[in-house]
């Protein structure tokens, strides 16, 4: 095994852009505020690459977000690698077109002669008290969108990791920051190269019950994980990654392992991601299943602001662990 | 079109009015500031500090029932359109008795009583929705107007573009009121801006456009009472870019380390605050006592409204059910 | 029962639009060509209002769906009730900050001092051969926002009744139209009134099968019918009508009863609309049902535009009637 | 600021060009039109006859690695930039010979190998991504310059706005051809834009901007090179409105009923193709003769174009999950 550092997710993602920046001339960036002389992002996840590699290549953009896909999608089709930043996942609104219509079905529409092989970076989550319009977890939206990948990291391997591989993909990848997981420390090795992409992670073997999740809620079933051992309940903890495409494989076969099924995300439950995946366990594993698959996700509600309110808003380690007692009958 | 050289000066009254708004507003700032930084308020604050002539000086001359669209930076515009503190503090601070039942929060602060409408935390949103409200007022055969509050960055998103043809087409009272000052987030102006002047964008929608000193109230006031009398009148919106200053930073914490030391100095040696009430002063608007009286006033209407919104309790749980829809929805 | 006479749905918007605006000075449409100078809507929805009720209430707009939408907003926060056209649901992506961070969002981040009666009306819909960038389905997109309600005709009456419903709402609704449905004549009362949102309609009773779909899928599904009736097959069919919030209790009742689930959407079968209902039924009905819930939609692509392409990218009644045989056993 | 006033004037043999490029386009839209009409062609058909002086011009100064990004309307601009009809037939056909295998349709052909980048149905959306084509060229070292094409309707979306202010910004080299036919479907312009020339919208981004008559060579000439060689000598942008006027309305079938009889007439007598065939006639530039032949020619490469995409397969469905991503999708 190779040596390990502790790092934190923010340094993770700006280790994985030196890494790949250094190693291919064609990778850029581009978004609001990335370049030193704003201070590198307002993560600061981009910090010292616009001194190193210049202005060329890091260039700080106006609030302009179609603008920057736009660019972004130009310059891919180019043969250039961008790796785009929209502040925040709520104002991927405003790129919506150039997005969804543009980078994701150029490939297709242009029956594979272009390619975008674009890195869209976005950050969202509650918990900031950052209210209705800065949150929102919209990664159900693009996994429904032909034509894009949609990757959603929960620690900082594999932020570096997963980040590393949509850069090098060739066809667009919305990678998904969450602020309730980027500021946690956590173990790399120091030659961490590219995780693939579409691949869970079984976080913890079990034979009861099985748990899908990602982003900042994986840190909640983890949490979880405690109460769960107390309760003698053996639960199976995967972190999907990729929410598209999916581990398909491994949840089946976890799912098929156990017989019962939790998943958890933080994005609005109704018509939210965890359907399709509870839809596809139902329809696959008819009949081998020892209860209903259970959801947990946001209510159908905005972020809200006041604090014990979004709180409330938040699936709990608690709820979690009741969930699956729920299950296990 | 219009210009400025015949727009009218503000008697003593209305100076000293514009100086009671943007004294609240200061005094206001002040108090959130002290009590983000003593944890007793969790919210992320931008505070507008420096920027108090623009809105005082325009709410000086709106109606209660004139109508505004503002932003994150935006509780000096709300204050200034004279929103009632009480419910403006419990709603920062998350409360029940906040004007928003604690939901929105500072970035998205409405008391449609005061004609606060919406503020959007989304840059640029601000402009196409101030439309709908001047739509409103015509539609309805009033006289009110509308303002559309927005940053020197917002300058440069689509819908500023989308939102000033449409009003100049269909000649809505709205007053489009860039508040530039200088910077988006860590961006500098001119690394994000294409033009010197916003105001020369007007002329794309072959609607007026004026630059100002948005630090000097009778130079603001001369602008934006054109503004203002264009929309009443049907004359159709107007576009006035407010050059001003941010004294702390984007968001409360930030280090402003991507401006100079030298330029930062110089703005904060500029305050337009002490130097306005030295003016009223000196030029015999109002005495010494009078301000000291108005501020004694002022601090004491903080104190009550801070009081009020922290001890306000939290909503219940079930609030997350409400006010989706008119209709709540079930458990 | 009332006089019924024959019209398409076009007409039956039409209807609804002249009745509304008749009855309440506060509705409004604006949106690009709608005026009659500009004839009435791309597909003359809008015909002969800009006439009769002035152009003040009636009005074409610059191809500005951000401005659209957001003048539609400020009006309704003032009262009025705006039924706005965004031409194609592809173009609701440049307009998406507009209704989702918005027009959603306002009253409950007002905390409920604010409402946004809003109608969207919008068209969409595959089998014209309009490509990649014209025909998809993006309900399940809406229905994963909390504050908008979501609603998608399938024939003349409902888009008489449930357009009506839409204006008088008190909140956001988007209403779909498609080109597979618009043209096609039904039965309509003369004096069809609201209908209300959120509830379903069953079209045909059966005991074997549920089969649920809205919009044009209705009609290959209605097509469906007599093979599955030929197979001795009772098939129960429940148009959904509304997508968001949808007839939960309809639906869970005729699963119940039948045992056996179909559902068909045009959108994306991939984290598309089906999945919602699917994973709802199968937590619901758990260890009631004859067989797992199936799933039919598009595939993961684009729209196509060439002909063949594009006939493969739709469900057919044959696939249909596969499906259910197939959960016959 | 660059002014049309010194622009070089073109030489016969590019007038011949240009003339050769219009003809090409005309033949091939009369040939589309028929076969529409004639049922064996099936897709939406937005007609660009009466635009042909506009990107025949500017792709007479053009090289084959400029590229350009265009519209719904933009099978003018592809044949301008000398794309092969072959793949273009079997494209608009539905084939697996086309540039797109069938999948794109008129609305996205595309054909990197010509400069034909992307083509977009939505409006607006040809101007962002233009930039990015741009900026490849700008990091590539290269002298290449992307043109976007637009039309007037899409002067007032959003996207225009925020590409205009980077572009100038960034001094990338990008053209900005606003192709202003007078109407956004049925909409004219003066009811849907507020300015009254939308050139008047480059100060706004202190950028030049030029209002030419589009159906006049010499005078599309002299503007489009001087925004080339802007662009070519690291300049930045420039935006051009080319006035023209559409033959066939919004989309083939459209009934014209939003325009009047008379300026439709006065539009059809104004047909820039013959007059420039004759002016080159009577200016000694070519002879009746290489004309006629060179229609010929063109006429003949069409009807092989034609036969050839008419008579192409048709994918199979398989190719619904190829070129979703590089890899292919799982059966
Ligand atoms: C569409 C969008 N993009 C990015 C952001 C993040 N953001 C918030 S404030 C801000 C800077 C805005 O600057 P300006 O318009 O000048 O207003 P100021 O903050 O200076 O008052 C940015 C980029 C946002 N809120 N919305
Ligand atoms: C964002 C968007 N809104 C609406 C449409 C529908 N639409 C297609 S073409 C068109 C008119 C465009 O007019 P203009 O830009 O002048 O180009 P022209 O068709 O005249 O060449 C409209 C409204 C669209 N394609 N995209
Ligand atoms: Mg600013
Ligand atoms: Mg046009």
């Amino acid at each position: 095994m190779s040596e390990m550092v502790k790092m934190n997710g923010l340094q993770a993602i700006n280790a994985a852009m030196f890494e790949a920046m250094e190693a291919d001339p064609k990778v850029l960036v581009l978004g609001e505020d990335i370049a030193d002389r704003e201070g590198g992002g307002v993560t600061g996840t981009m910090r010292g690459l616009s001194t190193k590699f210049g202005d060329h290549r890091v260039c700080t953009t106006p609030i302009s977000e179609q603008a920057i896909i736009g660019a972004a999608i130009g310059v891919a089709i180019n043969g250039y690698k961008p790796v785009a930043e929209i502040m925040l996942m709520n104002f991927t609104t405003v790129a919506m077109d150039m997005i969804f219509n543009h980078a994701a079905k150029l490939r297709f529409m242009s029956g594979g002669q272009t390619s975008v092989p674009l890195t869209i970076r976005t950050l969202t989550g509650a918990g900031w008290q950052t209210a209705g319009q800065h949150a929102d977890h919209l990664e159900g939206w693009f996994a429904h969108a032909a034509g894009i990948k949609v990757v959603c990291p929960s620690n900082p391997a594999d932020y570096k990791g997963l980040l590393l591989s949509c850069i090098q993909d060739p066809d667009p990848c919305l990678f998904v920051e969450t602020g309730g997981t980027l500021f946690v420390p956590g173990e790399v090795a120091v030659d961490q190269g590219p995780i693939p992409l579409g691949k869970a992670r079984i976080v913890q073997e079990g034979t009861d019950v099985t748990i899908i999740s990602y982003s900042t809620m994986m840190l909640r079933c983890q949490a979880a994980l405690a109460g769960l051992a107390e309760a003698g309940i053996s639960a199976e903890l995967i972190d999907l990654r990729t929410i598209s495409p999916w581990d398909k494989q491994a949840v089946l076969d976890s799912a098929a392992k156990t017989g019962r099924v939790v998943i958890v995300h933080e994005a609005v439950r109704n018509f939210g991601p965890g359907a399709e995946i509870a839809a596809t366990i139902n329809e696959e594993l008819y009949g081998q299943l020892k209860g209903p698959v259970r959801r947990l996700g946001g209510p159908y509600s905005p972020v809200p602001f006041s604090k014990p309110l979004e709180d409330a808003f938040l699936v709990t380690p608690e709820q979690i662990v009741e969930a699956v007692k729920g299950l296990m009958g | 079109m219009a210009d400025l050289k015949n727009a009218p000066v503000p008697d003593a009254e209305t100076l000293v009015d514009i100086y009671r708004r943007m004294i609240r507003i200061e005094r206001n700032d002040d108090a959130i500031r002290k009590t983000v930084r003593l944890g007793r308020l969790t919210m992320p604050y931008y505070s507008a500090r420096g920027q108090e002539v623009i809105p005082s000086t325009i709410s000086a001359l709106l109606n209660k029932e004139d109508q505004i669209c503002t932003i994150y930076r935006g509780i000096h515009d709300m204050v200034a359109k004279d929103m009632p503190l009480r419910p403006l503090w419990a709603e920062i601070a998350g409360r029940i008795d906040g004007t928003c039942k604690g939901k929105g929060g500072p970035m998205h602060l409405t008391h449609p009583e005061s004609g606060v409408m919406v503020t959007t935390g989304v840059v640029g949103s601000s402009m196409p929705i101030a439309n709908g409200l001047a739509w409103a007022a015509k539609l309805d055969g009033s006289k009110r107007v509308a303002i559309a509050y927005f940053g020197d960055g917002a300058s440069n998103i689509g819908a500023f573009h989308e939102s000033l043809n449409l009003a100049s087409l269909w000649k809505l009272p709205v007053i489009f009121v860039c508040q530039n000052n200088g910077f988006a987030e860590h961006t500098r102006y001119e690394n994000a801006t294409s033009v010197d002047f916003i105001s020369k964008r007007a002329a794309g929608y072959a609607m007026p456009g004026f630059t100002v000193d948005g630090n000097d109230p009778v130079a603001m006031y001369a602008a934006a009472h054109t503004a203002i009398a264009r929309a009443r009148d049907g004359e159709g919106p107007t576009l006035l870019e407010c050059k001003t200053f941010r004294f702390f930073g984007h968001v409360l914490g930030d280090d402003d380390f991507y401006m100079t030391k030298e330029e930062k100095a110089a703005a904060m040696a500029d305050d337009p605050l002490p130097k306005f009430r030295a003016k009223l002063i000196a030029d015999g608007h109002a005495t010494e006592d009078r301000l000291a009286k108005m501020q004694a006033d002022i601090e004491a209407e903080i104190a009550d409204a801070q009081e009020f919104g922290l001890n306000s309790p939290f909503p219940s749980a079930d609030e997350l059910r409400r006010d989706i829809f008119a209709e709540e929805i079930p458990a």
